[in-house]
């Protein structure tokens, strides 16, 4: 697998969420809105890089049995670290948020591709596959979230869009909804693949 | 100061969980053998039961505990199995043989699908299975495929589809002979057959010749011309059915000819009308091997630096003789 | 008189019973018959005569091929024509002995004797020998139900008099015209058996049937008439078991397991006549209706006659209607034949020829859920749920929930509003099961 | 035991060095954040209550109590009014709430901080929808009866959202209340002469 | 073999060849939907009678919307037979129309038919296998999305054409909503309370109606249909004598609130209040008795019903909705794959054979 | 007291239900319900893990973070404790009840990714409940949790026997249950 394809196949063809299934719950619970996805994408994005590169250095020096412990620490590290960023350099962002910035602890994505992949290849396939991830995990958060915030609040990025934010289905935004678009964007995905397929 | 604290209360906490974790790790140990893990990892994954365990996990301690053959999977790739194989040690024994045979499904059924050959419309489950339990199935011939496709529902790979006269036709490059479809077919109408092999009797009627001509246009009667037709003694007539034996049949089509209701075809070439021997004269010696090997009289000679000819009429296409001619002057060529 | 009794679940579809006044009617003996070695449960029969042998009427023409199996005899007089495959009412060519009548040969005559006087060995020998199956359709052989291991005590006998099915006339009339016989048989196997009591179950819908036998019996303490709620399948055997004495088989046992033995009231006569004039199986009762026949009515006729000489012995079918489905059988359990050329087998208690009114088939549409076939199912099984596991090919959940129990009555899919083919399905389901069982103590070992 | 030990130190070690990353982080990050909450909370003081310039947290003589109210002050020192936090109980869950009195009671500015109500209907209380002829009855009615209009008061609640519309006024009467009752010591009261602390855990109870 | 033995293999065609039984009761998937829809006739007639022509655009609305949901779904996405004609989507789109206020805009009506089939049923694979109630999913998300539409309530008689804007003298407070909010009212408890008045009378006062009005449905306000339940119990006994539904549910259901609310309300005039308010007999007879989405036996209806009965009760006086008859259906809808689960009817011989075992 | 604890608990387990409302520890949701037994095995799991993550994870915050101010470690200490805490809970389970672990299968070393566990963890002290609180909390979540996964089980059993279209089998036809349950679970808002 060349360089291109290892960071390219999270984008759409592996892509974490639609397809791996991995890293669910903030795709639903911060998807609510455009802005809040991308800052959610950029903080997990941030944190697949560090966390996957510093697991690839250290894959030989790690005692089996204690790894998942040795990943956790690494990984809440970054958390820790983008989480006091945010609230330093974007108070606003932080605050809608709310705790699915520590909960990027425990995002299977990161815990996933910490012992899926970065626990067996080198340092820059890793980084390749960190930065492909975290690509495809905004890029379907953002799918996600363009749905939820035009159909349930009418704006896209916050701004007011013509038709739709006349009589917005609330629903979209909340709880239900999330579910709803995941599941409904799944079975296009599906739906795709198989056409593309045949 | 700050820091000091924070990295004291991390080290302490991490201290104390890894102590403990590796406590219990030994305390609380279940051994699983990591060569186990280790091939189902390298297993395709497909959990089809080809092998005939449970389920790749089933197969990989199969192989790992009780040293059943990795060839019995019929799906892995060759260099997952050398690896399976280097895992455990075993590319050192000695196993010159055990190049894996490359199979794929056949129906052995080539009926045609008119009304004359139905006892009715069948209406119901559409399963082969159910399609048997009502009447015995919509067709007189009682070895007739139903044609439901119980078969393309069990294959795992996608490898078969209902073709014309409601038969499935088998997708030789997507099939990896698991044999789910033999276990399937409630006529036991699949069988095995290396993919190499394209020369079949499409028929797996047991009943006598005349029976069997009234229900179907295309069975076999058991009339034995293809078994004289063989050169090769591959044809056997058991239970008024012939049957190939595939180690033995080259595919000369001899008996695709002969056959009077065309039962035994030629998969890769439905048209084919049969070959001919031709000898290049100029080559040609005379030395008399190949009218020695001719089954069936069909060379002229006999007389040594004499040259050779072919009578076409008695010429079944076997293809000895240009297999022996030492000259290679001998040609097969297809017949218009 | 007691109190009509019946089971849960079951349901009641139309009686159709319209030949129940028509008076059997004794057929002329066919010019030809086919008799097949398989006409009952187990090992089939073994051919004994070959091509232009000649034979007499009850002449054994194949022996049994085994203790569960039954022997064969040639129903007429005249000479084997051909011996091999011949298509069996299942719809599988199947091994069978043509026999044509030679009209110079006459029947020999049977002599008759009392039956309870003879010896229970004798009895049991007598029923052997004669080739005798359960009547009812089940054709289970009878000297295999008599035969009970010694652990297991009968102490009541039920004859089923109840014919439940639709459209089936046979029983009643018989029970009607010849209830000496029945009640004469009935007393043979409780000898057989050694069993004190006998029951006749007999549905509600029959009550000249049920007088009849019940002025018989007044001088027979130990044998009772039982009415029974019109109900279909009560004639089921655990249904009329539970109807009669309230006995509950357990799930995968026989009735032989809570003491009962159940036997057909047109086997009971038949046997009256076995062991009484050592005349074996030779012909039964057979309802013919439907809208196709010119005369339906109930026949006695010859066991291996073809459906169409059948037919074309009563008269024929009507010129005018144009035949559409024929059943051997009842409407509810029979099995519809694509070809007439197929012989009358021992178990063969009717045949229905049906234009395409009677034979109209609703068309298949999805599951609602509705529980119909729940309420309408006599051995509280889970149809629905049952057909979903079979589609999905869950043989191991099906088992779970009781397909072994499914006896075929055919009440869920008579309910269903989908018309979802609930009985095929189950027969599959069944196969798989078994196969699954039989495959699952490998597994393990 | 060895094991044991060679594990435990791994994670020490990887614990540790963890501790110096995340100690250094905020060392850095922890001014700004302090500086975020105050202006935030500033801000939401200054919106409430424009004319106030310093503020001063009175706290109850009872510690287990907290904040009661701050003061605030003018730039000249001279008390401008106080700013009392309140949460009514709303349709799900409190709704956060921070009212600015002027010292002869009035209101001078309401700020939603934050609510669980339903979006789209009890969130309406945060926009201009509802704020905005709030603030026009401020002005117009000298003395208003802080309950909706269905309850015979003269607040326009939110359509389909009367539980949060009441829960709204009855955070404002709460607020009239403290006020009522620190009336007395509000001109005891003297501007502070620095910053005022910002309590340490952002989320106040 | 000679001919006279060979004819008898020659086979006739033409006959017809099924699995048995081979008679059948006649009743169809279909028939059963179209008498439910007769069944629904009288509260439509009601309805009308309420809301005059506007509630017929409703329905109308919501009927298309679900019958062109199914049909799209059906032709381009499964590419299956359409089966519109079965008058499943037809129901569906009625019930919807029967939960909603008149008042509602018909394009929020058609959307709410639309997603009722595409979202409540067809992503199921249809008829059959959707696990919610699909009018019930539908109004549910429709209150999720739209509430002001959908808790605007329509003066019966203030007749309303389509396009014309609700004003407030138009609409007015449903007997259930007035009795949330004046038990939320401590002040007015207390007065009520002091004056010996009840909160049912309160709001008879308030609507100026009586008992007789909530029965026959007029003089108030509702959703379109389940106003009158006089015409509700006609089409709920059609469908009992023609052996559609069974008297479980329903009788579960009503029973289980007519009781919770004679025991938590204390009087026999609350507990008949509730059950002649809201949906509760539109959910009892037509609701929880839809034969996909309840449980299959007898006894696992009786705690279907019971479930709906005590979680309506439950959500009416303790919830933050007034009328929880929808959600409660929901909430059980789930459930019942897990009672179906535990009330598995007993096999024949099942029980004997354990004891013959131990 | 007791009132508001009980309030805290039926809160946790209807209004602000982990899954179907709060949108945590979805991947085990989806993943280990397909099957009542282990959706039942699993529920278990969580529901012991929450109590007893919850009362170290309160322990360490108010007893050890806050004195030492330490509180900007709160995740990485949470996580650890709660991952160890995992580890040696599936070592015992592989140990003690194997047939319980196969049952499970992976899913037990993903509770600790389960953001459930540590998003309860970290509410009980971002609402600032003291221990008593924060256990019926996490006592409620779990519930809650076990609550939608035998519900979520439930149907998928059945809709495992059913005609799903073939793009919605699995996962989608999880998730658009999943929302309309939520949706049903809307019902409880106000409740408290």
């Amino acid at each position: 697998m060349n360089p291109i394809q290892q960071l390219t196949k999270g984008f759409w063809k592996d892509n974490p969420i639609f397809v791996i299934g991995l890293g669910l719950c903030p795709a639903l619970a911060v998807s609510s809105s455009l802005s809040n996805a991308v800052g959610m994408g950029i903080a997990a994005t941030f944190v697949l890089i560090g966390s996957n590169m510093m697991i690839s250095l250290l894959r030989h020096l790690v005692p089996s049995k204690i790894r998942i412990p040795v990943y956790i620490v690494i990984i809440a590290t970054f958390v820790t670290i983008i989480d006091k960023m945010i609230a330093a350099y974007s108070p606003a962002l932080s605050a809608s948020l709310g705790i699915f910035i520590p909960l990027i602890v425990v995002n299977c994505i990161i815990l996933g591709r910490a012992e899926a992949f970065a626990n067996k290849n080198g340092v820059f396939d890793s980084l390749l596959d960190a930065i492909g991830m975290g690509i495809g995990f905004t890029i379907a958060l953002c799918c996600i979230a363009f749905f939820r915030e035009l159909l349930g609040e009418g704006k896209l990025f916050g701004h007011a869009m013509p038709f739709f934010s006349k009589d917005p289905a609330l629903i979209m935004i909340m709880a239900p909804g999330g579910f709803i678009v995941f599941g409904l964007l799944i079975a296009l995905k599906r739906l795709m693949a198989s056409k593309g397929g045949n | 100061m700050q820091i000091l604290t924070a990295v004291l209360v991390l080290g302490i906490l991490g201290f104390v969980f890894g102590a403990v974790l590796s406590f219990a790790s030994k305390k609380f140990e279940v051994k699983v053998d990591p060569k186990i893990e280790q091939t189902i990892e390298l297993l395709p994954g497909a959990n089809c039961g080809g092998c005939g365990y449970p389920g790749c996990a089933g197969f990989a301690e199969a192989v790992v505990n009780k040293g059943v053959a990795t060839t019995l999977c019929p799906v892995m790739a060759a260099e997952n199995r050398k690896k399976i194989e280097e895992l455990l040690g075993l590319n050192k024994i000695d196993k010159p043989d055990m190049k894996p045979v490359v199979k794929a499904a056949l129906v052995k059924c080539n009926g045609l699908d008119t009304d004359e050959y139905k006892k009715f419309e069948y209406m119901g489950v559409p399963n082969c299975q159910a399609a048997v339990l009502l009447q015995n199935g919509p067709w007189l011939c009682p070895h007739r495929c139903m044609g439901l496709g119980s078969c393309v529902a069990a294959c795992p790979f996608d490898a078969i589809k209902i073709g014309p006269h409601h038969l499935p036709e088998v997708d030789e490059d997507k099939c990896v002979a698991c044999g789910k479809c033999v276990l399937a077919c409630p006529k036991q109408l699949i069988e095995m057959v290396d993919k190499e092999k394209t020369v079949h009797v499409k028929c797996n009627s047991t009943d006598r010749g005349a029976e069997t001509r009234k229900v179907c246009k295309v069975g076999c009667i058991g009339c034995g011309l293809c078994v004289k037709v063989c050169a090769y003694d591959a044809i056997k007539v058991a239970d008024n059915l012939a049957r190939i034996e595939y180690e033995k049949c080259v595919g000369c089509g001899a008996c695709v000819v002969k056959c009077p209701q065309k039962t035994i075809i030629m998969e890769t070439r439905p048209d084919f009308k049969g070959r001919v021997a031709v000898i290049d004269e100029e080559a040609c010696i005379g030395c008399t091997i190949c009218f020695k090997v001719c089954k069936f009289s069909a060379v002229n000679g006999g007389t040594p630096k004499e040259k050779h000819s072919i009578i076409p009429g008695k010429c079944v296409g076997c293809g000895l003789c240009a297999e022996k001619c030492p000259k290679k002057c001998i040609k097969m060529i297809d017949k218009a | 008189m007691l109190e009509p009794k019946s089971f849960a679940g079951g349901l009641h579809p139309p009686e159709m019973k319209l030949t129940s006044d028509k008076a059997i009617k004794n057929l002329p003996l066919p010019d030809r018959v086919v008799l097949h070695v398989s006409q009952h449960i187990g090992a089939p029969a073994k051919p004994s005569h070959k091509i232009t042998d000649k034979v007499s009427c009850g002449e054994v023409v194949a022996e049994a091929g085994g203790y569960v199996s039954a022997p064969i005899h040639a129903t007429i007089s005249g000479s084997v024509i051909a011996v091999g495959n011949f298509m069996h009412p299942f719809g599988v060519p199947s091994p069978a002995i043509v026999i044509e009548r030679d009209p110079a040969v006459a029947e020999p005559p049977f002599t008759s004797e009392n039956g309870l006087e003879l010896s229970v060995a004798e009895i049991k020998k007598r029923i052997q020998d004669s080739g005798m199956v359960g009547l009812g359709g089940a054709t289970f052989p009878t000297h295999v139900k008599l035969s009970p291991p010694d652990t297991k005590p009968i102490d009541t006998v039920i004859l089923n008099g109840v014919e439940c099915e639709p459209a089936l006339t046979s029983d009643h009339r018989l029970m009607l015209e010849e209830t000496d016989k029945v009640i004469n048989g009935l007393q043979l196997i409780m000898k057989a058996l050694n069993a004190k009591n006998g029951i006749i179950g007999v549905e509600n819908n029959k009550p000249d049937a049920i007088k009849a036998l019940d002025d018989k019996l007044k001088a027979l303490p130990n044998i009772t008439v039982q009415p029974l709620k019109v109900k279909y399948p009560q004639g089921g055997e655990k249904q009329l078991i539970y109807a009669c004495l309230g006995r509950e088989i357990p799930s995968g046992s026989l009735p032989m397991d809570v003491g009962v033995v159940v036997q057909n009231v047109a086997s009971a006569a038949a046997i009256a006549d076995a062991v009484n004039m050592k005349r074996p199986l030779l012909e039964r009762i057979v309802t013919l209706a439907g809208n196709c026949v010119a005369n339906p009515g109930n026949y006695r006729v010859r066991i291996g006659t073809t459906v169409c000489d059948f037919i074309e012995m009563t008269g024929g079918l009507k010129k005018d209607v144009p035949l559409k489905k024929v059943i051997m059988g009842g409407p509810m359990m029979g099995f519809a034949l694509f070809d007439l050329h197929i012989p009358i087998i021992k178990g063969t208690s009717g045949v229905l020829c049906w234009d395409s009114e009677e034979a109209a088939q609703p068309h298949e549409t999805s599951c609602l859920r509705c529980g119909s076939c729940i309420r309408a199912c006599p051995m509280g099984l889970m149809p629905q749920k049952m057909k979903q596991l079979i589609d999905h090919r869950k043989w191991d959940k099906v088992d779970e929930i009781g397909m072994l129990d499914c006896i075929e009555c055919g009440c869920c899919a008579y309910a269903c509003p989908s018309a979802l083919p609930l009985v095929q399905s189950f027969k599959l389901g069944k196969k798989n099961v078994m196969a699954e069982r039989k495959k699952a103590p490998a597994n393990k070992g | 035991m060895n094991d044991m030990l060679r594990m435990g130190s791994f994670l020490f070690i990887i614990a540790a060095v963890a501790g110096v990353l995340l100690g250094f982080t905020e060392m850095k990050t922890s001014p700004r954040i302090l500086e975020n909450r105050l202006k935030q909370l500033e801000q939401a003081r200054a919106e409430v209550l424009p004319e106030a310039k310093k503020f001063n947290d009175i706290k109850s003589e009872n510690p287990n109590e907290g904040l009661l109210y701050t003061a605030g002050f003018a730039e000249n020192g001279d008390l401008a009014g106080i700013v009392v936090n309140v949460a009514p109980k709303g349709y799900a869950g409190p709704i956060e709430m921070v009212l600015g009195l002027k010292t002869d009671g009035s209101i001078a500015g309401v700020k939603i901080l934050s609510q669980k109500e339903t979006p789209g209907l009890g969130t309406k209380l945060a926009d201009n929808v509802f704020l905005a002829p709030f603030k026009k009855l401020l002005q117009d009615k000298q003395k208003p009866v802080f309950k909706v209009k269905q309850d015979g008061g003269d607040v326009d609640g939110i359509t389909a959202a009367t539980i949060s519309s009441r829960a709204f006024c009855v955070g404002v009467t709460e607020a009239l209340g403290t006020f009522e009752k620190v009336r007395e010591q509000l001109p005891t009261l003297t501007a502070p002469t620095a910053l005022p602390a910002v309590p340490q855990s952002g989320d106040a109870k | 073999m000679n001919t006279t033995t060979a004819a008898l293999n020659t086979p006739a065609h033409g006959l017809l060849v099924t699995s048995s039984p081979h008679i059948y009761s006649g009743l169809t998937a279909a028939r059963v939907m179209w008498d439910v829809n007769i069944a629904l006739v009288p509260a439509l007639a009601m309805a009308i009678y309420n809301f005059g022509a506007r509630a017929a655009l409703v329905v109308l609305a919501s009927v298309l919307g679900a019958v062109l949901a199914e049909f799209l779904i059906q032709k381009f996405l499964m590419h299956k037979p359409v089966c519109v004609s079965d008058g499943s989507a037809v129901v569906t789109g009625i019930l919807l129309a029967f939960c909603v206020p008149a008042a509602l805009p018909i394009w929020v009506a058609f959307v709410g038919g639309f997603i009722a089939i595409a979202l409540g049923k067809q992503v199921y694979g249809g008829l059959g296998q959707n696990i919610f109630n699909p009018a019930h999913v539908a109004r549910a998300l429709l209150l999720g999305s739209w509430p002001v539409y959908m808790t605007t309530w329509l003066k019966p008689g203030a007749a309303m054409s389509t396009g014309a804007a609700i004003t407030d003298a138009m609409t007015c407070a449903t007997p259930l909503g007035i009795i949330k909010t004046a038990g939320r009212d401590a002040e007015l408890v207390k007065q009520l309370s002091e004056s010996g008045t009840s909160l049912v009378s309160y709001v008879f006062s308030q609507l100026q109606i009586g008992f007789s009005d909530l029965f026959w449905g007029i003089n108030f306000s509702g959703s379109l249909g389940e106003m009158s339940k006089a015409a509700l119990l006609l089409g709920g006994l059609y469908l009992l004598i023609r052996g559609h539904i069974t008297w479980h549910g329903p009788v579960a259901m009503c029973a289980t609130v007519f009781v919770g609310a004679l025991i938590f309300g204390g009087t026999l005039e609350y507990a008949a209040f509730h059950l002649l308010t809201g949906g509760l007999i539109i959910g009892a007879f037509f609701m929880i008795t839809d034969m996909v989405t309840s449980p299959m036996t007898g006894c696992g209806q009786l705690i279907f019903g019971f479930g709906c009965g005590a979680l309506t009760l439950l959500i009416r006086m303790k919830g933050g909705y007034p009328e929880g008859v929808c959600y409660s259906i929901l909430i059980m809808n789930s459930l019942v794959p897990l009672i179906d689960k535990f009330t598995m009817p007993r096999k024949f011989g099942q029980v004997k054979a354990k004891e013959a075992q131990a | 007291m007791g009132a508001e604890l009980i309030a805290i608990f039926i809160v946790a387990i209807f209004i602000e239900n982990v899954v179907l409302s709060q949108i945590l520890g979805l991947c085990p949701f989806i993943g280990v319900s397909s099957k009542i037994d282990s959706a039942t095995g699993m529920g278990f799991a969580v529901i012991f893990v929450l109590l007893l993550a919850s009362v170290v994870t309160w322990s360490i915050q108010n007893f050890v973070l806050v004195p030492l101010q330490l509180e900007y470690l709160q995740t990485i200490s949470f996580i650890l404790i709660i991952a160890s805490l995992v580890q040696f809970v599936e070592m015992v389970v592989r140990k003690t009840a194997p047939a319980l672990y196969q049952s499970l299968g992976v899913f037990l070393p993903l509770i600790t990714t389960n953001c459930a566990v540590l998003g309860i963890s970290l509410i009980n002290i971002k609402r600032g409940y003291n221990l008593v609180e924060a256990v019926a909390n996490a006592a409620g979540a779990g519930i809650g949790f076990f609550f939608a996964l035998l519900i979520m089980a439930g149907i998928r059993e059945r809709l495992d026997i059913c005609e799903i279209p073939e793009s919605m089998k699995g996962a989608p036809i999880a998730f658009i249950t999943a929302g309309l349950l939520a949706t049903a679970f809307m019902g409880f808002s106000g409740l408290v």
